[in-house]
């Protein structure tokens, strides 16, 4: 066939696909070099190691099987699968195809991509008609996926989405071209099967028909040409589309496996994970901010979206509860949370590290937001220590919900605990409302305070009624004191026997307050308690999808009213099985939930404390078994 | 500004300021930094109104620096004040005229105390018969002698030689009028005009010819505030008051400024030379400095005194231009005289000399 | 039962007469309307809008004008009431032109005088072009337009309340209740007006005491951005741009304050009227130490008077609003004809 | 003023105190109602004043501190804002919603940019 | 102890000069000490009228009842017929009597006004007079007065009076008038006053290590106390007012 040996149209694609390789390799040079040196180890030790099978079978799972989100949604999971794994499998057994049907072995990528151009005739018989069958399923697979794609584009609601990510221009492009290639594929082989009677069920029948009413042969090299064209462009635009997450995504996954963390400040791996986000916006759909109170441009897709086109996201940083539910659905798996925080820390710091395209902007006006006044807490005088096993601090929030405060001091004198309460005259704030909104120097400030006082106490438990205190006490507080919230050591104090306790014939529902559930982990000790004096039903989210009760100090801007609205859509959740009572373990959770329903919101150290039989028994210390059993646990 | 409104205000407060017969008390910071003032309402009462004015020489302080200052007790203050009633009741007056206005302020205080709390008058004449063997009578009436120049306002313009007006451009001058706060902020009933919009240098200043200047810090204290003076360390709240005035009448360009409280007087001279020293400003047409003016200096400048003899040299802001636009010829060289008739030599650095 | 065609002299065509009158008139008494001026409607006449809801004050004078369009009243204009003397069984009523009305019961509806802002000296009302009451804003409001004396367009306007209320230099220690309430309308309608302009008012305390009025004060910061300083004028002045200077305390933030003014609003308040006050010593009738008339009782007898036959209605008695008027009015109906029917 | 008139007069003209509106700066309280406009609504009631946990070891006074901003004195505002722990207990005293804890912190932001010339 | 209020009652001043506060502001607001020191008299007033003796003490020790000027602009004004100007001379008066104001730095100054115009009464019966202003301590009153001074003799003859004359301005009190005016202060607890501020000044300036002298003004204390200046009269942070006022409500 000498008009087709003519190979021009292979251009494009080639020029594309060499681009793209290229770029990667640079892009992920200076990747690796932007890393720091344990980071950089990491990775090494990670390429020869568990970690990199572990990759490749999550990059096979998630990557092409998209298994987390055919759990979520089925027809999503197919579409992104069908798409992913189908186009693998082509390329695959495409090569295979290419190269054992072939005279001469290893040829470029081309001689693959466009198999059928170069060898009209084949596929008659035997094994060859088996390939081309395959090959033909292979793309009828995948164009099936596409099919949904382009259904979900236009009526979103099918696949569960309520909210979609808006595009940009290149991403438009690219999304067509992503279209174009495998309609333009089966059309340009159907055309040539269609002259040579060649194909299979799909390029064979569809090409017979085509030829019956077109000049075949001569429409053939058009497609050929869209075919390469389409690819080209796909490859060129990917580091500037979305799509660019998809071969990132696979870096971010070996990254992760290597052991790497986002940290407290930007890095490489924070701009992977910039780039690995699809925009799917799931996020989205996810966010109460969005379907509660009704605002839709501050999710995390805008956010990590707003990262890397480098745009001054300052507002849309902070107007965000940091509850977490996002980074629970995201299924690229972005530190959401983490990412933010650090963007909160970065607003307030003069100079941004280097990043990649800072090679060619080298200053932006992102890098120079002014510093506002730092907090100074000079005015704070070193307390009195006073010697303790066991410290309670109530919190700031707690002063306000004395009912919690009275309840705990109560269990605690029922099981003989021997404590000391650490603010009982009102304290000093913990710091984590500073860190919150990124003023980490200045939280420094009063955690030192603080753990000058917790310190010197030599206590060797330090409780508190406030998931805010406490997710600060684990995570930045460096003490020997072991922390618990409330509901553990009731919990503690339950399962070594000193709290008698009734049973309370009520139905009661649990709500996760954000700090202790998705923020600390601590989902099954309230549950315990709870269950040992009541009955504790299930609510619609729970644990690690629970909702925020919109009070959050995670958030600086968000308008009381707005709060109102998350908080009103919480309760109406939490209570639909209209329960006598709405247990949380959050002063704040308390206030706020108790303003948005009329069911009885209660602290759960006040539902066990209701739960002690009256009067209260005669106490005997027992909190040496206590501290014997907390050693072994920690 | 509508007068009228003022005139309704002026008509309401009017006080009985008896025609003749008065007993004086002189003020302790007028004889000393206004001597020729004092002497030139006793010139004018006795020449040229032809009055009688008695002034017993036994007669004190009211010791109202004291007891402003704190140091004098109210009951101690009350005696002593009871003692002059005593003097005025057996030399026989019944009309007191004081020259001091925190004098004319405790004086006012006093018999509303006694009004009210009448046990204290009993107190009073208890103590005093104590101490000295006196008695007295509440006098009829007390007046400030500048409520006595007041009253006489009309007859001193018939005799005017001069008048506040500038007589290169025919225009009358313009005068800032300061009332001491002890005049009638604390009982407006005693001040002609009342509280707000004191009559009695206005009423002067219009019948002499001039102009008068409302400025937004017209009612302003002029920043004595007696312990704020008296003690060193404390005296830049009375000067800063005194700069808080001037700064206020500045953009009128004041001819002259005129008080009724020796004090007052006193602290808007002294303040404008210190501000001077400290900040190098000086008001008033193009840094001449505001002359500052008693009434008395005033009315007897209309009444064609020789300024010098009635102690004008002795202000830090000398009042030159000002005599040159009312056509006063008055020789700067005859400012300071010995007794004997010699020219002393002549301070250094007043303000527009 | 016929305790019929009883006549009744309502002293007062303001808000509190017109409605006694209405209400007596529809139970088919006679009613004798006495109004010292042209027209009845009080001081309702001259206002523009009403607090809270800025409802015109025509709606409110209409239903008035209707209620009182009534053939068995007879409406005496321009005539006062000098005297009423309890005679016998019914009481004798003497009107300023001499006439003499005898009736079988009398209400008395003489309502209250506006503060005159002259007497605080200080505020220096009637010596400053710009200083005005808030009576001479409702007229402005009513001209549709807000101008300084010299027709410019304010840029700041100070509204001072407690004008001649809580205020024993002018020996008004009570509170007169509406002028709160009215500063916040006010500051709203020139907000309205003049967008350009910023208003201030300066209260001791904010007495938001009927239903809206505190969301009303609410809106007003919310909406129109109206500034609220807590302290009272000591003083205003003008310099020699012939603005306003006002002096004041920021006792929220513990120092004096300053500021020129281009308008400053007094809201004057509520006194007992002199006609009342006439009327009261020539008919024996007691006084409160607020000079109000003093009701028999405070919380059972507030339209009660001390002479028989003789009852209250509205502000006559002590500040009120127009609702309260309103109700005190058909109250004292009610203990009129309560009174008529037990003889 | 200089040193030897201080000592000539053995004092010196005292600085001023009062909030003179004319002349006092309002950026900051315009750059603060722009950004968190729920600002307006305080009404001084001092709840937030009460609660607070770094009033309990300092003078910090949310309430004044308000004050200061609307009246525009910007000199006493900028050690005050800095004493605020950002706790967010105000948040839920304020009987009319407003945003306190934004408040302080736009505050200290508009202070920043007055000090750069940016409002 | 002592019941400070019921103390004050007894002063008529007192009495007349705080019914009660209802917090206007309206004397702060023309108040000129308001303006130049960190006072505010609706805060001492309201500080008073809360009874509490330990309040009061504060105040009577602290340095804010000392910052009035006592022009009495406050009494004009109040809607409520309070003197904030009187209240304060009540306090004033009971500080000194109980000795407390020596406590603060402007309270200790009274010690040089009973030194300079307290005794001036006594001893020439005029609280100001001529002679005792000298220059040197009045550098403020300018070359005017520096000239009238040194020249008074003659400067005063022109004007028409005599320095210890018989009559007219300055002239001499005599001493039979005098000892009337000593027996005055003896009957009416002006002596005492006196008195009480001369003990407890002598019982400072030992505290303070300086020296103190019976009579006359050349001695350490007496220059101590007109010179000394903390700086701290003005600014915000110092607050000693504000800090009472804020702690206490």
């Amino acid at each position: 066939m000498k008009e087709m040996n003519s190979e021009l149209f292979v251009i494009p694609f080639n020029f594309g696909l060499y681009f793209i390789l290229i770029y990667s390799v640079v892009r992920s040079t200076i990747w690796f070099r932007n890393l720091s040196r344990g980071d950089k180890l990491r990775l090494q030790r990670g390429f020869f190691g568990k970690p990199f099978m572990q990759s490749i079978k999550e990059i096979f799972m998630e990557g092409l099987l998209h298994r987390k989100m055919f759990k979520r949604n089925p027809v999503l999971g197919y579409m992104h699968m069908s798409l992913a794994f189908g186009w693998f499998l082509l390329i695959v057994f495409g090569t295979i195809e290419a190269d054992s049907f072939s005279a001469k072995h290893f040829n470029p990528p081309s001689h693959s991509i466009f198999f059928r151009a170069y060898n009209p005739e084949h596929g008659a018989s035997g094994l060859e008609s088996v390939f081309s069958f395959w090959m033909d399923f292979l793309l009828a697979f995948i164009l099936s996926g596409l099919l949904l794609a382009m259904l979900k584009r236009f009526i979103p609601g099918m696949m569960g989405m309520k909210k979609t990510t808006k595009h940009t221009w290149t991403d438009r492009i690219a999304l067509l071209s992503l279209w174009l290639i495998f309609p333009s594929r089966l059309l340009a082989e159907s055309f040539t099967c269609g002259a040579y009677g060649s194909g299979s069920f799909l390029t064979g029948n569809l090409g017979s028909a085509l030829a019956s009413v077109l000049p075949a042969r001569e429409l053939a090299p058009y497609f050929w040409w869209l075919y390469s064209l389409s690819l080209g462009t796909f490859f060129f635009l990917l580091p500037v589309s979305r799509y660019f997450h998809i071969p990132v995504e696979m870096f971010l996954i070996f990254m992760r496996n290597s052991g790497i963390t986002t940290g407290d400040k930007p890095s490489s791996y924070t701009e992977v994970q910039e780039h690995a986000c699809s925009s799917c916006g799931v996020c989205i759909s996810t966010c109460q901010m969005s379907f509660a109170a009704g605002i839709n441009d501050i999710q995390s897709a805008y956010f990590v979206k707003g990262l890397r086109t480098e745009k001054d996201i300052a507002a849309i940083t902070a107007n965000c509860l940091m509850c977490g539910r996002c980074e629970e659905v995201c299924p690229v798996g972005i530190e959401l949370g983490p990412m933010r925080m650090i963007e909160r820390r970065q607003d307030r710091k003069d100079i941004r590290p280097l990043k990649f395209s800072d090679g060619y902007a080298l200053t932006r006006k992102r890098n120079f937001i002014e510093r506002v006044p730092t907090q100074s807490y000079s005015y704070l005088v070193p307390e009195e220590p006073v010697k303790a096993d066991v410290l309670f601090f109530a919190g700031c929030m707690t002063h306000l919900t004395p009912s919690i405060i009275i309840a705990m001091k109560k269990i605690m004198d029922s099981a003989g605990v021997k404590y000391h309460f650490m603010d009982e005259k009102g304290g000093v704030c913990c710091g984590r409302p500073l860190m919150l909104v990124g003023r980490e120097k200045e939280a420094r400030e009063l955690i030192n305070h603080n753990s000058d006082i917790i310190w010197k106490s030599g206590a060797e438990i330090l409780v508190t009624s406030c998931p805010i205190c406490y997710k600060v006490f684990n995570e930045s507080y460096y003490l020997e004191t072991r922390v618990m919230h409330h509901s553990e050591f009731i919990n503690l104090l339950i399962e070594e026997g000193s709290l008698r306790l009734g049973y309370l014939h009520k139905k009661v529902v649990y709500h996760d307050p954000c700090e202790l559930g998705r923020g600390s982990g601590v989902y099954q000790e309230p549950r315990t308690v709870i269950s040992y004096v009541a009955d504790l039903q299930k609510s619609p989210q729970e644990e690690n999808m629970a909702l925020c009760c919109g009070g959050s100090l995670g958030n600086l801007t968000l308008s009381s009213g707005k709060r109102a609205l998350i908080a009103a859509d919480a309760a109406r959740t939490l209570t639909s099985s209209s329960p006598d009572e709405l247990i949380t373990a959050c002063p704040l959770c308390k206030k706020t939930l108790g303003q948005a329903t009329e069911t009885k919101v209660t602290d759960i150290a006040e539902l066990v404390a209701a739960a002690l039989p009256r009067p209260l028994p005669k106490a005997k210390t027992r909190i040496k078994k206590v501290l014997a059993k907390t050693e072994n646990n920690s | 500004m509508k007068l009228e409104g003022k005139k309704r205000i002026w008509a309401e407060y009017q006080k009985d300021i008896p025609d003749d017969h008065f007993f004086y008390v002189r003020s302790c910071i007028r004889q000393t930094f206004f001597a020729g003032s004092e002497q030139t309402f006793l010139k004018i009462m006795r020449d040229d109104l032809k009055k009688d004015v008695f002034e017993d020489p036994r007669h004190t302080t009211c010791t109202g620096i004291g007891y402003h200052g704190d140091v004098v007790p109210f009951e101690t203050i009350q005696t002593v004040v009871a003692r002059h009633f005593a003097l005025a009741t057996e030399a026989g007056y019944k009309h007191i005229a004081i020259s001091c206005v925190t004098s004319f302020g405790i004086y006012s205080e006093i018999l509303e105390t006694w009004k009210h709390f009448p046990e204290t008058l009993a107190r009073t004449r208890e103590d005093l018969y104590k101490a000295t063997g006196r008695t007295f009578d509440v006098p009829e009436t007390i007046s400030h002698t500048s409520d006595i120049i007041y009253k006489f306002r009309d007859e001193i313009a018939r005799k005017a030689k001069y008048n506040l007006v500038d007589i290169s451009t025919g225009k009358p001058l313009k005068v800032v009028e300061h009332i001491g706060c002890h005049y009638s902020k604390m009982f407006p009933n005693y001040g002609i005009g009342g509280a707000e919009f004191p009559h009695v240098l206005i009423g002067m200043i219009e019948s002499w010819g001039g102009d008068v200047i409302d400025y937004p810090e017209r009612r302003h204290c002029c920043g004595f505030g007696f312990r704020q003076y008296l003690i060193q360390a404390n005296r830049g709240y009375s000067v800063s008051a005194t700069r808080k005035k001037l700064e206020s009448m500045e953009p009128y360009k004041p001819d002259m400024i005129v008080a009724n409280c020796p004090g007052c007087a006193m602290f808007m001279d002294r303040w404008q030379y210190t501000i001077k020293e400290i900040d190098d400003i000086t008001y008033g047409h193009d840094g001449q400095g505001i002359p500052v003016l008693t009434y008395e200096e005033m009315a007897g400048l209309v009444l064609g005194y020789d300024p010098w003899n009635m102690g004008m040299q002795y202000h830090n802001v000398q009042s030159l231009p000002l005599l040159r636009k009312m056509g006063i010829k008055a020789d700067p060289a005859d400012r300071f005289l010995a007794k004997d008739g010699s020219r002393l030599p002549e301070p250094a650095n007043l303000i527009n000399s | 039962m016929s305790a019929a065609l009883k006549h009744i002299v309502v002293a007062g065509g303001g808000v509190a007469g017109m409605e006694a009158a209405g209400a007596l008139a529809e139970m088919g008494h006679r009613v004798s309307l006495v109004e010292k001026e042209k027209n009845p409607g009080g001081h309702l006449l001259q206002w523009h809008a009403l607090f809270p809801d800025h409802r015109p004050a025509d709606e409110v004078k209409h239903y008035l004008n209707k209620r009182i369009r009534n053939e068995s009243i007879t409406l005496y204009t321009g005539t006062g009431v000098e005297k009423i003397k309890h005679h016998g069984h019914e009481v004798v009523v003497t009107l300023s032109d001499g006439t003499l009305i005898n009736a079988d019961a009398a209400i008395i509806a003489t309502g209250f005088d506006l503060f005159d802002a002259r007497r605080k000296e200080e505020y220096g009302y009637g010596i400053y072009d710009n200083v005005i009451t808030s009576a001479e804003l409702e007229e402005m409001f009513n001209a549709g337009k807000v101008t300084t004396a010299d027709g410019r367009i304010p840029s700041r306007v100070g509204i001072v309340h407690c004008v001649g209320s809580r205020d024993e230099k002018v020996n008004n220690n009570h509170c007169s209740k509406v002028c709160c309430v009215t500063a916040v309308k006010q500051a709203i309608e020139i907000r309205k007006q003049l967008p350009g302009s910023e208003v201030f008012c300066f209260y001791m305390d904010m007495r938001m005491y009927g239903p809206y009025y505190e969301e009303l004060y609410r809106e007003s910061q919310e909406v129109y951005n109206v500034n609220y300083i807590r302290g009272k004028v000591s003083e205003a002045s003008v310099n020699i741009n012939n603005r306003l200077v006002i002096k004041v305390e920021d006792t929220l933030a513990g120092r004096p304050l300053k500021m020129e003014l281009d308008m400053m609003v007094l809201m004057v308040g509520m006194e007992m009227s002199k006609p009342g006050t006439l009327l009261a010593e020539a008919s024996g009738l007691k006084r409160g130490i607020n000079r109000f008339f003093e009701t028999a009782d405070h919380h059972y007898g507030n339209n009660l008077s001390n002479v028989r036959g003789v009852f209250y209605a509205g502000t006559c008695t002590a500040p009120m609003n127009i609702t309260d008027t309103i109700s005190h009015a058909r109250a004292a109906v009610a203990e009129t004809v309560r009174y008529i029917n037990s003889r | 003023m200089s040193e030897s008139s201080a000592n000539k007069f053995g004092f010196t003209i005292n600085p001023s105190r009062l909030i003179n509106y004319d002349t006092s700066d309002r950026k900051v309280r315009d750059y603060v109602t722009m950004k968190e406009p729920s600002f307006r609504l305080c009404f001084a009631c001092g709840g937030c004043t009460a609660t607070c946990t770094a009033g309990q070891y300092t003078s910090f006074n949310l309430r004044r501190m308000n004050t200061y901003i609307r009246r525009g004195e910007i000199t006493p505002l900028i050690e005050e804002v800095t004493r605020c722990m950002l706790c967010g207990k105000c948040l839920l005293v304020c009987p009319r919603g407003v945003n306190t804890r934004n408040v302080v912190a736009v505050a200290s932001e508009a202070i920043r940019k007055l000090e750069r010339n940016e409002l | 102890m002592e019941d400070l209020y019921s103390m004050l009652m007894q002063d008529v001043r007192f009495e007349e000069g705080l019914k009660a506060c209802m917090n206007c502001g309206i004397c702060t607001g023309i108040c000129p000490a308001a303006e130049y020191y960190n006072y505010d008299p609706r805060m001492v007033v309201d500080l008073v009228q809360t009874r509490n003796n330990d309040i009061i003490r504060e105040l009577l020790m602290s340095e804010t009842i000392w910052y009035c000027g006592q022009c009495m602009s406050c009494k004009t004004r109040c809607p409520r017929g309070n003197t904030p100007g009187m209240v304060i001379m009540a306090l004033r008066k009971l500080s000194q009597e109980l000795g407390y104001f020596t406590a603060s730095e402007k309270g200790r100054q009274q010690f040089a006004i009973k030194r300079t115009v307290g005794d001036n009464v006594l001893k020439h019966g005029y609280c100001v007079v001529s002679y005792d202003v000298d220059p040197v301590a009045h550098p403020e009153q300018g070359p005017a007065w520096e000239h009238y001074y040194k020249h008074m003799e003659d400067s005063l003859a022109r004007l028409g009076g005599e320095l210890n004359g018989k009559e007219g301005p300055t002239r001499k009190i005599s001493d039979d008038v005098l000892d009337e005016l000593r027996s005055i202060f003896k009957v009416t607890g002006g002596q005492d006053l006196y008195d009480a501020i001369e003990e407890a000044s002598e019982k400072k300036a030992e505290e303070m290590g300086l020296e103190f002298n019976k009579q006359g003004r050349d001695f350490e204390y007496f220059r101590h106390v007109v010179s000394a200046d903390s700086g701290n009269h003005q600014c915000e942070t110092e607050d000693v007012r504000r800090d009472i006022y804020e702690t206490r409500r």
